[in-house]
């Protein structure tokens, strides 16, 4: 049946590109955890403010429109403006870079040197934070992301497989800029940190932090820099998904499936990001193809874990992570 | 500060109710993954009192208090907002949520206050016989099911025979609702049913829609909610699945869920309960209501599918407070006499055309043995350029013989499990 | 400043290791317990028995849970709305299976099923360390959730999955179903809290607890002195789930009374529980009920500030609400990482101090 | 009448009652009545093994622990006579008592104590056997002449059968006139002498004073201070037989304060000094205290100083007062109480030397009866003792019952009683001295008894009150102790007798006055130079004037004002041999020692450099040498500094 | 069935009698990955013995104590424990065995009070069962009270009573090495292992515990096999001594005997260390 196997293998390759969007958010994680430490549960929740931020900037809302209007009894809501995409994407990147001088100001200076999990609790706070800031300045309704990015089944693609194989392969057209967009943005963050200086410091601080200190690299502007480049991540990210499902609450959740791809490639690497990725990607596809209709399907939340789950088991550091020599 | 602390305190203790006037809780959520679908539900659902109130001088001259408490679609703030506004004289819990109807069934019973979940919540509790306190009328998923094969059937010319339908749900109470009357219904039009279920968020769909694209079903309906509903239509845009082949049910059929998708979501369609047209009401609303700064969002959502679903429901409950009124003879009513009255409920045309809402629903009257209404439900259709829902049908009948004996067996299970004798009480 | 310690000396070690050696501490928990059985049960309504006594009570037996796995073992969970749920299903299971069982066992044995499921999902924490682990909980979580949601021999095949408890009595009092009492509903809720508060005190006083916290505070220097990590681990796996279950079952009968599995106990809960947690303290029963008081009462009081108090909209204020908690954990956290247990410890010593400063 | 008597009666009595603590191994651990007694009796035996005759003296050295009161009374049971020691002597000073008392025992605490009994005892022959209590790091030891205590008991209960009647017989031949103990007492001048005092001595006084505080069996005593000294002996042998209340003993110094606390007293003891060093800290403390507290400290300790005293003496006091003084008891002096483990006190006696007013009064305010008595070994201490609502600063209170008192024209005080000693051991000449044939003895204490209140108001030492060159009176110890209730000051040596001025030397107090010099941002490396320090010196030069100004007041005192001072460079010292091991300063010692420095405060010269020998903590000399400033207080006139 | 080399009744330099080999270490070889830490060394310890590893850094010392305590199991050699062969072990299974150490950094349970960090000691003795430890009264409080007066008696020993309910966090590094000496010293090892148990001390403190370690000799009888830099401190405490250098075993005897040993004052002491 050879249908059934090109089937499968459009599932592959299909799961192949989502796994490449899980890997953009799983990216955002990887960073911030490898320069200081921090688990980063909001990465999640940056996404979705980053996302919100650029379609009310595009839009010219009114940031807290509604706040304003419920204190002042006006009616405002927005400027009456539109602005182009690019320059609300630059715009939303300084709102990015602001977010991360704050985080580091009011949270992070204060809670240096404390416990991973204290550090991943206050990460959680800010979710909620940033989660409440966002509904506040721009509202809960489900906002429309369009800076332009196409959509839809690949005709082209779908015409060549047709010719060869004799089956089209649906890609959606979306997925192939996602992956080239991340493509450029892990060539973007490789080019930063080999040739700039602030991504060599930012390299040595991953490495060593205490040695990087006695070099004289300031540990608080390379916080604030991972926190930016995090963000700018989370912006990507929160272009590529809110143009599947729209800008809304829900965006923020991609975080849960960032976290087994986390598991896979080591919280550590960033290589480790994209396969672990692609592996998660295309396994929970095959899976819900194969396994799920004998069990009901909807496997996907779940099937993620429990993989990444077996896989730590016989290689607890994950995949790319260094390896755990225990001394005493 | 002493106010402050007071006024929290007297809130915390649900201070003894005020008698002046006629309280409507609004558990909404204006957050959260539903905010988008709660919003204008609310807003309707408030409006709609607020113009009673200025346009009428209240309920039989009674005013109408709206109290509003954020749920976020979370049970537990639901049950805390049920007990924080219970005891202020609530007349009927509109909760906007299955589960904390499930969690509300038995409490209303105990507490003697009627539940109205009006397309949404417990199927079964359309018999009023077991489900005293519970009210889901004018339909309910099961309803909406059959009238969606119903107008299946009709496009097909009566005949469904080896055409493939492809339930796309959500994987909870809510979106498992359907399938078993689906089943039923398969059996009796000879069609093929799929069911794909799709996992809370369901913010990833591809391998369900490449399975539907492999599978080429003639039909896809769907039981979703939130951001499931805006995927799923650009799923099926991007797979290239004809538009007008994909049914959602009545909460999957909104402004919110299609904008996502743009010109691509052009001739989606989904059931209603109501019909949205731009009816006289909203006229009034906006004069009394919007423009007098009373509106309880910012105006711009009157006229939307579920401000209107939230303002009909609205104007249920008014129409039942009126019936209560009536047989009870007295202006200040309580939450019993609430229940008399929407048991009694008589929803004609005529009303309606009074009321400034031709036609929103179909006509119904409630009975003790029938808490459900006529289940009636229509289809309507995205027009991506206009921007506007467009009811495509009249309401449709749903096909009661298969219905009837599932609502029998279920609410039958209900009482037997909680030692409920079925009857109707002399109230 | 109300301590008055001179004189008050042990002359046996049990005393020395009592749970409250000082005589002041002792005379307020006895003061606590005569108020939470002898005074509450009395004046307590259904708002204030639904709307925060329950969910306290329950949501502390299962922060008490969690805490020992991982304030006492070290070993972060993301899975307890998993485990709850396994609590919830097994009673609802239990209870209708066996009409007859008292739920106060019933309640139990849900515990000692949800203990065995913990095992098994404690097994990968003898490879998995730090968040590793916490994330392969979320496995559990999300797999266990979906299996409820799945298999429809969970929910006694009901049409929409939602499992819904019948009523139960203990001594003819209704505790589960719709004709309960709040204070009946209170009782059998602060029994199985003061249960599980004194089990975690005895097993966390002695042998076991110091090989939880042994494995916690170095694993390695842990298992070079004798302790056998796979059975902290699994103990703590097994001692965690059984009280997590135990809540999950009284989440469900007691509390809501009925329940979907996906909304009732989602990853939110988990995140909960984690909180109340790490907000109380971290290997501190109190600080678990500390936790779960203030987490449970904080969005209600906000909630009662806001709308109730200055009559923002609802909306407003629930955004509000949210921006509020997420920065009063930041601001815990940064004032106090070892959460609310550590600022009590520090207000008693600066008492059993007075009037001196240190 | 005897104390093994009292003993055996206790345990008739209250034979499961606790009788002993001792903080040991975390927790206090007790014996009772009838534990303690079997004890005793365990060891009694064992000394009968040993071979212990009557009138052999058996000498305890260590730290206070139950062990070793047991060995007092098991040594009393065998009809020997024992003789504990000061704990923290040398060697020699160990090996002085042993020989004069010529013990055939030891019972020694712990290795430290049996080293320096190893050390000395190839010059005393008479010494037969050591025991020790704690065995650690004696296992090598050669065991001939040495045994454990749990082995001597052992050996004593495996003999029970063939010794017990002996030891009956022995016990119960005790009578009131048979030594009970004998008390080597440290002396400011000269070897110790041994103070022999029978049974009749301490269980009389120990019954008188018992009566006079109605002290009960349910007291609770801490028993830590040097066992050598006759009070420990009185309260927790003396009385606690008596009353057959519980001793409790600390678990090591270190741990005196906590363990303290932990007992809660309510029958307490403490030298002068102790309770300044407690108040000393208090004030400390409470520097670093937030503004809320040092506020709601200070004004609650105004109204205790106002009306503390008062309410404790059942002096009427307003009823608002009365109210605000409860709140303050709660919120300031209660805890404070608790803290200084004070909050049980029932009846707290401090004695030895005069206590500063102000520290009296202090803890008097909040509350706690702190009272003064008088007395001395010679005495089975008591002599005179404050009664409750009678207690001031500025006497020592009226004579114990069954005690006579006598000044004669040279101001000495003489008492007459039944603790008074039957003679001072192998002393005869110091016996006839001290006491005369109607069994008056002299106290060497100069002072007089108030006019109507009959109070005993003690001025000095008899012998070093003298007279100034004009031939009025000079009692150093009077201005000393004045001087000494400045926290800042440690101990003050005043000169004078026989001149025409009086001079002083000045301790300061390093504790108070670092702690002071941190809050005031000034640097010091050494206690020479922060003694130096010109603001310290102003700062003591205050305290001298304001000393000064009080003494003007009183015609007989007024010639005792200090014109010049100085601070000296070094602590005194008891290794130096400066004080004594109970810290009373020996004039004598040094007055020679630093007879440059005298010189120089009465050649009228503004500086002094002196090179002054010290030991160290390890025994060995160095020399420290300093430049120190002398500082007038009262100008010369000119005219006299003309004609020198 | 003990079939060491005994030499039970030797007498050693000092006059002290020696007992039969507790440990005998026979041809032990260690490599991490391509990395040999440990090649075929052999040696033995005996019961009462203070028996100390010397050599410069990387010598292996470290790992062989390692392979003693069961932390690391070698590729190749047997390890026989009181006449038994000793299979591969996991660390807490050897500890059970009777043989407990210090770490050479410090690894004291930070979460806890000096007194639990000290029953951890006891672990290996607790025989009440999960159920009565969650009962609490009656066995396992019985039990823990037990345990509770031998640690107390170690703490007597050790003079530790003052900081007895400090959290071990805030003691100062001297008192630390002390508290961890305790813990070990709380499971009655038959063999105690000492990771430069002076490392980083004053002389003082030096002094201090070579006197505990001296003591708990005498004292308690047990054996001690330490590791440690201060030949002084060596020479002065151990009854015999093993040199490694490079994972070599390059000398063995008395400290008399070592100190005289060429090839030992040619790697080792002829080199500067640290």
């Amino acid at each position: 049946m050879p249908d059934q196997v090109f089937f499968a293998l459009e599932v592959m390759v299909n799961g192949l590109m989502v796994g490449v969007m899980y890997a953009l958010v799983a990216l955002g994680f990887v960073l911030i955890f490898k320069a200081s430490g921090i688990f980063n549960y909001a990465q999640g929740v940056m996404a979705l403010f980053a996302a919100l931020t650029l379609v009310g900037i595009q839009q010219g809302q009114v940031p807290f429109a509604h706040l304003i209007n419920a204190i002042f009894g006006t009616d405002i809501h927005h400027f009456g403006w539109q602005v182009p995409a690019l320059l609300a994407i630059v715009l939303t990147v300084l709102v990015m870079i602001g977010l991360a001088v704050l985080i580091e100001r009011i949270v992070l200076k204060h809670l240096v040197n404390q416990e991973p999990i204290i550090l991943f609790m206050a990460t959680i706070g800010l979710a909620y934070f940033l989660e409440g800031v966002g509904d506040l300045m721009w509202g809960s309704d489900i906002k429309v992301m369009d800076v332009g990015l196409p959509q839809g089944i690949s005709d082209s693609i779908d015409r060549a497989t047709f010719d060869w194989f004799g089956y089209g392969f649906f890609i959606d057209r979306l997925d192939i800029a996602a992956s080239i967009i991340a493509a450029l943005l892990v060539a973007a963050l490789i080019v930063f940190s080999q040739y700039t200086r602030e991504g060599r410091a930012l390299r040595a601080v991953a490495d060593d932090h205490q040695a990087a200190l006695s070099v004289g690299i300031s540990l608080r502007f390379i916080w604030v820099l991972v926190w930016s480049i995090a963000g700018f991540v989370a912006l990507v990210a929160g272009i590529m998904w809110g143009a599947k499902s729209g800008v809304q609450f829900s965006l923020s959740l991609i975080a849960l499936k960032a976290l087994p791809v986390l598991m896979l490639g080591g919280f550590t690497s960033i290589p480790g990001a994209i396969v672990g990725g692609l592996i998660i990607g295309m396994g929970e596809k095959l899976f819900e193809f194969i396994v799920g209709p004998l069990v009901g399907g909807a496997t996907e939340n779940w099937f993620a874990y429990v993989l990444a789950l077996l896989f730590l088991v016989f290689r607890p550091q994950g995949l790319f992570g260094e390896k755990i020599i225990e001394r005493v | 500060m002493t106010r402050l602390t007071t006024l929290a305190l007297g809130a915390a203790l649900a201070a003894g109710p005020a008698l002046a006037d006629l309280v409507f809780p609004d558990l909404s959520y204006r957050t959260g993954p539903y905010a988008a679908g709660g919003i204008p539900f609310s807003d309707g659902y408030q409006d709609y009192f607020a113009l009673v109130n200025a346009r009428d001088g209240g309920i039989g001259g009674v005013p109408a208090r709206v109290v509003e408490c954020e749920t976020a679609y979370n049970t537990e703030k639901g049950v805390e907002c049920y007990e924080a506004t219970k005891g202020e004289g609530a007349l009927v819990y509109q909760p906007l949520s299955t589960g904390i109807t499930y969690q509300l069934i038995p409490k209303v019973q105990a507490d003697g206050i009627p539940l109205h979940t009006m397309g949404y919540g417990r199927t079964s509790a359309a018999n009023g016989e077991v489900f005293s306190h519970v009210f889901n009328y004018p339909a309910n998923y099961w309803d909406a099911a059959s009238v969606a094969i119903s107008y299946l059937s009709g496009e097909n010319g009566g005949d469904l025979t080896g055409k493939k339908i492809t339930l796309l749900y959500h994987n909870s109470a809510y979106g498992k609702e359907p399938i078993r009357t689906l089943e039923e219904l398969a059996a009796k039009h000879g069609y093929e049913l799929t069911t794909i279920a799709v996992d809370h968020p369901g913010q990833e769909q591809g391998s369900q829609w490449l399975r539907i694209r492999r599978e080429r079903p003639d039909y896809v309906i769907m039981w979703g909610w939130g951001v499931m509903n805006q995927v799923a239509i650009q799923e099926a845009a991007n797979i290239r699945f004809p538009m007008e082949n994909f049914i959602g049910n009545w909460w999957a059929g909104a402004e919110h869920d299609v904008t996502p998708a743009g010109a691509a979501a052009n001739g989606y369609k989904s059931l209603n309960m109501n019909r949205v047209v731009d009816y006289p009401v909203f006229d009034d609303i906006r004069t009394y209501v919007v423009e007098a700064g009373n509106a309880a969002g910012d105006g711009s959502n009157v006229g939307s599918v579920l401000y209107t679903r939230g303002m009909y429901a609205a104007m249920l409950a008014v129409e039942a407070a009126k019936t209560a009124q009536e047989i009870h003879g007295v202006a200040d009513i309580d939450a019993g006499m609430m229940r008399d009255g929407m048991e009694a409920l008589e929803m004609t045309a005529a009303k309606m055309e009074a009321l400034g809402m031709p036609g929103i629903g179909p006509e119904f009257s409630v009975t003790c043995q029938n808490h459900g209404g006529s289940g009636l439900g229509l289809v309507q259709q995205w027009d991506a350029a206009a921007g506007t829902w467009t009811p495509l049908t009249d309401f449709i009948a749903p096909d009661d013989a298969v219905i009837d004996p599932l609502i029998a067996a279920d609410s039958e299970a209900f009482a037997a499990e909680n030692g409920i004798t079925p009857g109707c009480a002399e109230s | 400043m109300f301590y008055r310690e001179a004189g008050d000396f042990k002359t046996r070690y049990a005393d020395d290791a009592q749970s409250f050696p000082i005589a002041f501490d002792r005379y307020r928990y006895y003061a606590v317990m005569v108020l939470a059985l002898g005074v509450v049960p009395f004046i307590v309504n259904d708002y204030w028995a639904n709307a925060v006594l329950l969910p306290f009570l329950i949501w502390s037996v299962a922060a008490i849970g969690l805490n020992i796995l991982t304030g006492y073992c070290g070993q972060v969970s993301l899975g307890t709305g998993g485990f709850m749920a396994v609590g919830a299903f097994a009673c609802y299971k239990l209870m209708t299976a066996f009409p007859g069982l008292n739920i106060g066992i019933v309640v139990l044995l849900s515990g000692g099923v949800t203990a065995g499921v913990g095992v098994l999902f404690g097994l990968p924490s003898l490879r998995i360390k730090g968040f590793y682990l916490a994330v392969a909980t979320l496995a559990a979580q999300f797999f266990l959730v979906w299996l409820f949601n799945r298999v429809p021999w969970f929910y006694n095949y009901s049409a929409s999955g939602q499992i819904s408890a019948p009523e139960r009595t203990v001594f003819g009092v209704p505790v589960t179903g719709p004709n309960t009492d709040a204070w009946a509903t209170y009782l059998f809720c602060l029994v199985f809290l003061i249960g599980a508060a004194w089990l975690a005190r005895n097993l966390t006083r002695g042998a076991v607890g110091r090989s939880w916290m042994a494995i916690r505070d170095m694993d390695i220097a842990a298992e070079i002195i004798g302790v056998n990590p796979l059975r902290a681990k699994l103990t703590a796996f097994m001692v965690s789930s059984f009280l997590v279950g135990i809540a999950g079952a009284l989440f469900f009968s007691v509390y809501l009374g009925a329940v979907e599995v996906g909304e009732a106990f989602g990853i939110q809960k988990s995140f909960l529980v984690l909180f109340m947690v790490i907000i109380g303290g971290l290997g501190s029963i109190f600080g678990s009920m500390a936790g779960a008081a203030f987490m449970v009462l904080l969005p209600v009081f906000l909630k009662n500030l806001l709308v109730g108090g200055l009559g923002w909209d609802t909306a407003l204020a629930a955004h509000f609400e949210l921006v509020i908690v997420g920065g009063l954990i930041i601001f815990f956290l940064i004032v106090e990482p070892h959460g609310l247990a550590r600022l009590w410890e520090l207000a008693k010593e600066k008492l059993r101090l007075w009037p001196f400063p240190h | 009448m005897s104390i093994p008597r009292l003993l055996a009666r206790n345990v008739d009595a209250y034979g499961s009652e606790p009788a002993y603590r001792e903080k040991d191994l975390g927790i206090w651990q007790v014996w009772s009545w009838s534990e303690a007694a079997a004890e005793i009796e365990a060891l009694a035996l064992g000394f009968l093994t040993l071979g212990a005759q009557p009138g052999d003296t058996i000498a305890i050295l260590g730290r206070n622990r139950p062990a070793l009161y047991w060995a007092m009374v098991a040594a009393q049971r065998v009809g020997a006579v024992p003789v504990p020691l000061y704990q923290d002597s040398v060697a020699e000073e160990i090996a002085f008592v042993l020989d004069h008392c010529e013990a055939r025992f030891v019972v020694a605490g712990d290795q430290e104590q049996v080293d320096k009994l190893i050390d000395v005892k190839d010059d005393l022959p008479v010494l037969a056997h050591i025991v020790y209590l704690d065995p650690r790091g004696l296992r090598k030891y050669d065991h001939t002449h040495l045994t454990a205590y749990a082995t001597l008991q052992d050996a004593g209960r495996a003999a029970r059968d063939d010794l017990m009647p002996e030891l009956v017989r022995r016990t119960d031949g005790l009578g009131p006139d048979d030594t009970c103990v004998m008390l080597y007492t440290s002396g400011t001048t000269g070897k110790p002498k041994g103070v022999v005092l029978s049974n009749r001595n301490i269980i009389e006084t120990a019954k008188n004073s018992a009566e006079f505080d109605r002290l009960r069996r349910d007291e609770e005593v801490l028993a830590y201070l040097p066992m050598a000294w006759v009070g420990d002996f009185i309260f927790s042998i003396g009385q606690a037989m008596w009353c057959g209340f519980c001793v409790n003993c600390p678990e090591s110094e270190d741990t005196m304060m906590t363990d303290l606390r932990e007992i809660g007293p309510t029958y307490y003891f403490a030298p002068p000094r102790v309770f300044e060093s407690q108040l000393t800290s208090v004030m400390i403390r409470m520097e670093d205290a937030g503004a809320l507290k040092k506020w709601l400290f200070d004004r609650f300790m105004a109204l205790a100083r106002r009306v503390g005293g008062p309410i404790l003496d059942g002096a009427p006091v307003a009823a608002s007062d009365r109210l605000a003084y409860r709140l303050g008891d709660l919120l300031v002096y209660g805890p404070l109480k608790n803290t200084l483990g004070f909050s049980r006190v029932r009846v707290g006696y401090t004695a030895g030397e005069a206590i500063g007013p102000e520290i009296f009064d202090f803890y008097r305010s909040l509350g706690i009866n702190l009272k003064q008595l008088y007395g001395q070994t010679e005495a089975s201490v008591f002599i005179t003792q404050q009664r409750d609502g009678e207690v001031r600063s500025d006497t020592v209170g009226t004579p114990t019952p069954g005690v006579e008192l006598r000044i004669d024209e040279s101001r000495e005080v003489f008492y007459r009683s039944p603790g008074v000693f039957v003679r001072y051991h192998k002393n005869p000449e110091s016996t006839a001295s001290t006491k005369d044939g109607e069994g008056w003895v002299a106290t060497g204490d100069a002072g007089f008894i108030e006019e109507g209140t009959g109070h005993l108001r003690i001025i000095d030492r008899a012998k070093d009150v003298g007279a100034m060159a004009d031939g009025s009176l000079f009692a150093p110890k009077f201005v000393e102790n004045k001087l000494k209730f400045y926290p800042d000051i440690l101990e003050a040596v005043v000169f004078g007798n026989g001149r025409d001025r009086c001079c002083a030397f000045i301790n300061i107090d390093l504790t108070a006055v670092g702690n002071w010099a941190e809050r005031n941002n000034i640097a010091y490396s050494s206690y020479q130079e922060l003694s130096q320090h010109p603001r310290v010196l102003d700062t003591i030069a205050g305290h001298v004037a304001a000393v000064n100004d009080s003494i003007a007041g009183d015609e007989m005192l007024s010639g005792c004002r200090i014109h010049r001072f100085l601070v000296l460079h070094k602590e005194l010292d008891a290794d130096d041999g400066e004080l004594t091991r109970t810290r009373k300063v020996r004039r004598r010692i040094i007055e020679d020692k630093f007879s440059d420095l005298i010189t120089a405060l009465y050649d009228g010269s503004d500086r002094v450099s002196t090179v002054t020998e010290v030991t160290y903590e390890d025994g060995r000399k160095g020399a420290i040498s300093a430049t120190l400033e002398i500082r007038d207080v009262i100008p010369a006139p000119a005219d006299r500094m003309a004609a020198q | 069935m003990n079939v060491a080399r005994n030499v039970a009744g030797e007498v050693t330099a000092d006059g002290r009698t020696l007992g039969g080999t507790l440990m005998d270490l026979r041809n032990i070889t260690l490599r991490f990955g391509g990395v040999t830490a440990i090649k075929d060394i052999s040696f033995d310890i005996r019961e009462g013995e203070i028996r100390a590893i010397i050599g410069p850094n990387g010598a292996g010392k470290s790992s062989m104590l390692n392979v003693i305590s069961g932390f690391y199991n070698p590729q190749e050699g047997e390890v026989w424990f009181r006449g038994d062969r000793r299979g591969p072990m996991r660390p807490y299974q050897v500890a059970r065995l009777g043989i407990a150490r210090t770490f050479q950094n410090i690894a004291l349970f930070d979460g806890m009070s000096v007194l639990d960090n000290i029953m951890t000691g006891r672990l290996t003795h607790t025989r009440s069962g999960l159920l009565d430890q969650a009962i609490w009264w009656g066995k396992a409080q019985r039990e823990e009270n037990a345990h509770r007066e031998k640690v107390e008696e170690i703490i007597d020993f050790l003079e530790i009573q003052r900081i007895r309910k400090t959290p071990v966090g805030r003691l100062p590094y001297g008192l630390k090495k002390r508290v961890e000496l305790a813990r070990a010293l709380a499971a009655e090892p038959k063999l105690l292992l000492l990771d430069e148990p002076m490392a980083g001390m004053n002389v003082e403190e030096k002094e201090d515990m070579s006197r505990y370690i001296l003591d708990v000799n005498d004292e308690f009888g047990t054996t001690v096999a330490l590791i440690e830099h201060d030949m002084g401190v060596v020479m002065d405490l151990s009854d015999r001594v093993v040199v490694m250098d490079y994972g070599r075993k390059i000398g063995d005897g008395t400290p008399s005997e070592v100190r005289n040993n060429q090839a030992v004052i040619d790697a080792y002491l002829g080199v500067a260390h640290d």
